[in-house]
């Protein structure tokens, strides 16, 4: 399994994961112009030699391995800066305290405050594994953390590409009808759409309406449903797993959430996340007698996540089976020729 | 007879009794002796008070029933509603949300906390005696001898007056509006906090109050449907006021969501079609119309519904029982509203 | 003969010449070929619409000097002064920030961004060819005969009407409202605003300008002095819509700060005071008073002020030459205006 | 010298550094009642055995060879929970979106809000070293560090009695006239008093007037001074030492200022605080063959910050001369007796 830049070859197959991934996956809508120039903006991205713009690098997961056509399991994203091209609207939750000397109270009430704070911050998103993927155990078992981790390697390896912060949005929590329950108390109210329809345009990027439909003055969270006080920094349940590896790596809630679904953005200064804080730069030492028989046993379960650390066009990510020791890595000529590296080159390696 | 004249501190047992008939209870009238008391000596501070123009003054009136001897009503004129301490309403606006990429627009309906009423003066603290609630021309007179007040000394009181009207409670007591706003800021029943907000300084309003504009969509529908609506009570109340040429606006009260009425003093009628004249030393026929009749006068002001007739040489008959209310005799000052019948219509 | 009429499609040319000697340049009228020609497309549709309640029409006038045979003047009405977009002005508020515990207590100003102007009918886009300006009976003819059309077909009209006058700009030609306010929004300067604001939709005004409520105190000592103020060359503009019955208010521009002024349309005086009656076939006397005189129609109304005198049977009297602008004959229907000196002060 | 709880003979000493800090200092003022209360309040904090409210731990670092009757060199202090029985506020520095598809224009605007996000986070604060004992060399050169940094030793030792973060206040920039130019473009307009007035009321903690006169509606930054936008985050210069102090213990200014003169709100979880993370918890091991020598030698520069980690009323702090060995510490007698410390007690200790 490889984790490598996306590429116009993969339209097809991204475009059966955003199909898959269906409302509230936000970001991948199943529209095919719009993945497309998804695509072509990523490959861009990758290519331009500073990178410092609105860049977006969309990784896809394939099984190098795969016989069949269907070599895509799976896909992620990071982009650079948010907001710079178009709003980015967070609703962020704050205390304010009312009280009154005379009459012996003290209060501390919630509010909800639109804001563009996290505009030219970095985001991880559109994390996805297909359902064939997952669970089994030994490799397969360890496909979600790949995919996830392999972002902070990337980070790690082109730092410089990134700000000082990084966010991911979290879905937010719906009710046994699969309806969210911030989006009926707040949302519905002044969007005259369904949950989906907004949803939609903000996965195609139309924010504006944002600004121009939702409201502009502080709420305060008293007036919303119980249900929906009660969903704010609340995620979806298919979400937990993902919100607790974001908080291993060092990612917290902060009080910013989504201004539909009121699901939590997890975020960090990128250099205390833990996958680019622990990742190390060592150098590959190409060993054509190192065997790859505990690689390929059925309930390998691989450690060592690598990719070459140099220009970010050639970026491609995998597991590796031995620890490194001191400064170096050692590499079969296989797992050299998956990384596409040659003895000496400079690795990013990341225990996983 | 009924006659309205300022409050005597001898009318305190009286007025007590009144605030705890209100109903529904009122904000401006607490059944509180020392707040009672405080008020009628700022009463009868302000009519020793020179004015040139209105401040903090307080003027607190007594309805008597002459031949049962007792008091049976009160009201009140504040010279300005928010002096010394603010009076806050909310201000109904409309905001449109508009997308033009989407093709949409939205009203959104917005609760603003406004401080705007507080230059006006304000009419509040009407109660009469349950007896008496039925008797139309007894409220009418109450509510209209403050006006005749106004005119006959316009540099006392501002330019505009406000006057608010409870807003509707459900089956229980309770304001929907208050359950679904004012709730969340005090953990407190309704009832209470107009009881706190008759007796103290109304600044922790001020302090604990929402005062970011709150939007209308977020209230329960409930609290909605309450907006600027009158408690059954004091609807005929309200449309009195109506017809006297206030006009509904945009204002309501922030505990209970009730409409505060507004218009510019000169425009009421009471206002605009009374006329100084004075006591003519005959009687009128025996089918003289019902006016509102006036004695001239600060702390000696005191008014009546009789009948009267106008001469056209501007002198006014009244019948001995009205005289003997006002305490007039021919010659003196009076300031008479002729029945509306005779009066075009504005 | 100076008539108003309708604008008609020739007008175009003359109309961009006035746009362009405007002064200040007016937002409401630019000097744009396209936008003026859509706005004479939409007075023509407005007229053809049949209307119940008042929408998005829009009614564009013409001035034009019979004698001299070209057109002098313009001046429109917008049925409602936002719909389709929003109008939105600054609300003007006082909050009080008191402390009882220190004793203190201040008032805070603050500008509130206001949809409320949006449901009036919106009196806009008033000018006059530089050598017309010091005419001021071709002046209050064009702002007076908008209000006749009102009177004529009050359906298609709000109940109330706001007219806004442009603010105060410094020596450079700069508004200092602009400059503390809309600057820090918008890096441009207020005279390419202001064009685009008359071009384009003004939504994005609601996407750009500051929504929250604004402090007053917060904002440059120039641009405070400015506030609800008006453009020197609009002054007696502002008065004249004064004595017509407009009040001041509590909205100011969002650009620059000038006043915007309201009435209901039935107080306005030239609404209140004219008087439909038929053309008699007698002339007027030659020391008769002039009035303003409007024929009834729609797509042919027409309006000048000529001597004019009523019969008591209701017929009204006009000059030869007054027909002939009118282009009306014995027996048709006008509205009359009556000299103000005849007309008791209200 | 050790750092001890504060003891009511103190009070002399205390209000003597009250009348040396003067204005801007806003946490100690010079009015003997309310040092004596704040006193009070101290010793009543660390007697309590849980320590769960608003508890207020007032430290005093005294030179325990001192022959003179000055033997108070400064103090530092730690509040439990901040705004829980009075309202605590700052200006929070947003940013929002202001975007117009049809201008082509999209900016980004900071805005202030008031907020008592911080409510029921602990404040460490008070921090004041007598101008007699700064400067100088060996030991005499760590007074700062050690003032400074025993309140995270205390607080590593005593972490159940803290919240989840920690928060500290510093002093905002003032100009040439010695005026806070953020004060001048916004507080002053809507208080009537002076910024000493002001500041002193806070002191006292009469902050209510602070939610009845000061705006409600959040400000542009737009509309303030370009000196008072240029304050706002910005410190003292007297104060640019104890920033960068905070700033390497790992605290952050995340956008909270202080209402009055714009300066920084520092903070951070206080499980990431460096001197919390780092400091260890070990056993004394006194030995009496132990040398001082070191410990006296006049260039003896100490490394080892220590305390017993007991119950907080036994708290007494001072340097030891001797690095730790795996989980034990050697003590001389005369450093056990300094921290009141016996053979195998448990000992918090943090290196400096």
């Amino acid at each position: 399994m490889i984790v490598r830049p996306i590429q116009l070859d993969d339209l097809d197959a991204l475009q059966q994961m955003a199909r898959e991934t269906g409302v509230g996956f936000t970001s991948l809508p199943d529209n095919r112009e719009f993945l497309r120039e998804k695509i072509e903006h990523s490959m861009a991205s990758f290519l331009d030699p500073r990178g410092e713009g609105a860049q977006l690098y969309f990784f896809v997961l394939e099984d190098d391995q795969a016989s069949s056509a269907e070599r895509i399991a799976g896909c992620c994203a990071i982009e650079a800066r948010v907001g710079l091209s178009s709003p980015f609207y967070h609703y962020r939750l704050g205390r304010l305290a009312h009280s009154s000397p005379e009459l012996g109270l003290h209060r501390l009430l919630e509010t909800l405050f639109l804001s563009s704070d996290h505009t030219g911050d970095a985001e991880v998103c559109s994390l996805y594994l297909r359902p064939a993927w997952r669970g089994g155990s030994g490799l397969r078992s360890r496909l979600g953390t790949m995919i996830s981790r392999v972002r902070w390697l990337f980070i790690a390896a082109q730092r410089e590409r990134f700000p000082q912060r990084v966010l991911a949005e979290m879905r937010g929590r719906v009710d046994d009808q699969g309806a969210s329950p911030f989006w009926k108390s707040l949302g519905s109210r002044f969007l005259p759409m369904d949950f989906g329809d907004a949803d939609r345009l903000i996965g195609l990027g139309e924010k504006g309406f944002i600004g121009e439909l939702m409201p502009k003055y502080p709420i305060y969270t008293a007036f919303l449903t119980q249900e929906a006080r009660l969903s704010i920094g609340q995620v979806h349940d298919q979400t937990r797993p993902a919100i607790a590896m974001l908080a291993h790596e060092g990612l917290r809630w902060e009080g910013y959430i989504d201004i539909f679904d009121g699901g939590p953005t997890m975020e960090a200064y990128i250099d205390d996340v833990r996958g680019v804080r622990d990742s190390r730069r060592l150098v590959a030492r190409v060993d054509p007698d190192a065997s790859d028989r505990e690689a390929r046993a059925s309930g390998f379960r691989p450690r060592w996540l690598v990719a070459r650390d140099g220009a970010a066009k050639d970026f491609r990510a995998a597991w590796v089976s031995r620890a490194p020791r001191e400064e170096r890595l050692v590499l079969s000529l296989a797992e050299a020729q998956r990384l596409n590296v040659s003895n000496g080159d400079y690795l990013r390696v990341l225990e996983c | 007879m009924l006659v309205v004249r300022l409050v005597e501190r001898r009318d305190i047992d009286a007025l007590i009794a009144l605030a705890a008939q209100a109903v529904p209870r009122l904000t401006n009238l607490p059944e509180w002796r020392e707040g009672l008391e405080a008020r009628i000596e700022s009463t009868r501070a302000s009519l020793e008070r020179e004015i040139a123009t209105p401040g903090d003054e307080v003027y607190m009136f007594s309805l008597e029933d002459t031949v049962a001897g007792r008091l049976v009503g009160t009201a009140t004129l504040r010279a300005q509603a928010g002096i010394g301490q603010a009076y806050y309403t909310y201000r109904r606006e409309t905001m449109i949300h508009a997308s033009p990429g989407l093709g949409l627009r939205q009203e959104v309906d917005v609760l603003s906390f406004s401080h705007e009423i507080s230059t006006a003066t304000q009419l509040c603290a009407l109660a009469v005696a349950p007896e008496y609630r039925d008797d139309l021309e007894a409220v009418a007179l109450l509510r209209r001898a403050r006006l005749a007040f106004i005119k006959q000394h316009p540099q006392r009181f501002a330019h505009w007056c406000a006057v608010a009207f409870a807003g509707v409670l459900d089956a229980r007591g309770r304001s929907p509006f208050w359950e679904s706003v004012g709730r969340h800021f005090f953990d407190r029943d309704f009832a209470e906090i107009n009881f706190h907000a008759g007796r103290r300084a109304k600044s922790f309003v001020a302090e604990m109050m929402p005062q970011l504009p709150l939007y209308e969509e977020l209230l329960t529908p409930e609290a909605r449907e309450v907006i600027g609506e009158t408690h059954i009570a004091h609807r005929h109340a309200r449309q009195a006021m109506l017809d006297e040429g206030f006009k509904p606006g945009r204002h309501i009260d922030i505990f209970d969501a009730g409409p505060v009425l507004t218009a510019r003093a000169q425009r009421l009628r009471t206002v605009a079609e009374s006329r100084g004249c004075t006591l003519a030393p005959r009687e009128p026929g025996p089918d003289a119309p019902c006016a509102l009749v006036a004695r001239s006068g600060l702390d000696d002001f005191r008014v009546v519904a009789a009948p009267a007739v106008l001469d056209p040489d501007g002198g006014a008959r009244l019948g001995a029982s009205a005289r003997r209310a006002l305490e007039m005799e021919s010659g003196e000052r009076l300031l008479l509203v002729p029945p509306r019948s005779t009066v075009e219509a504005t």
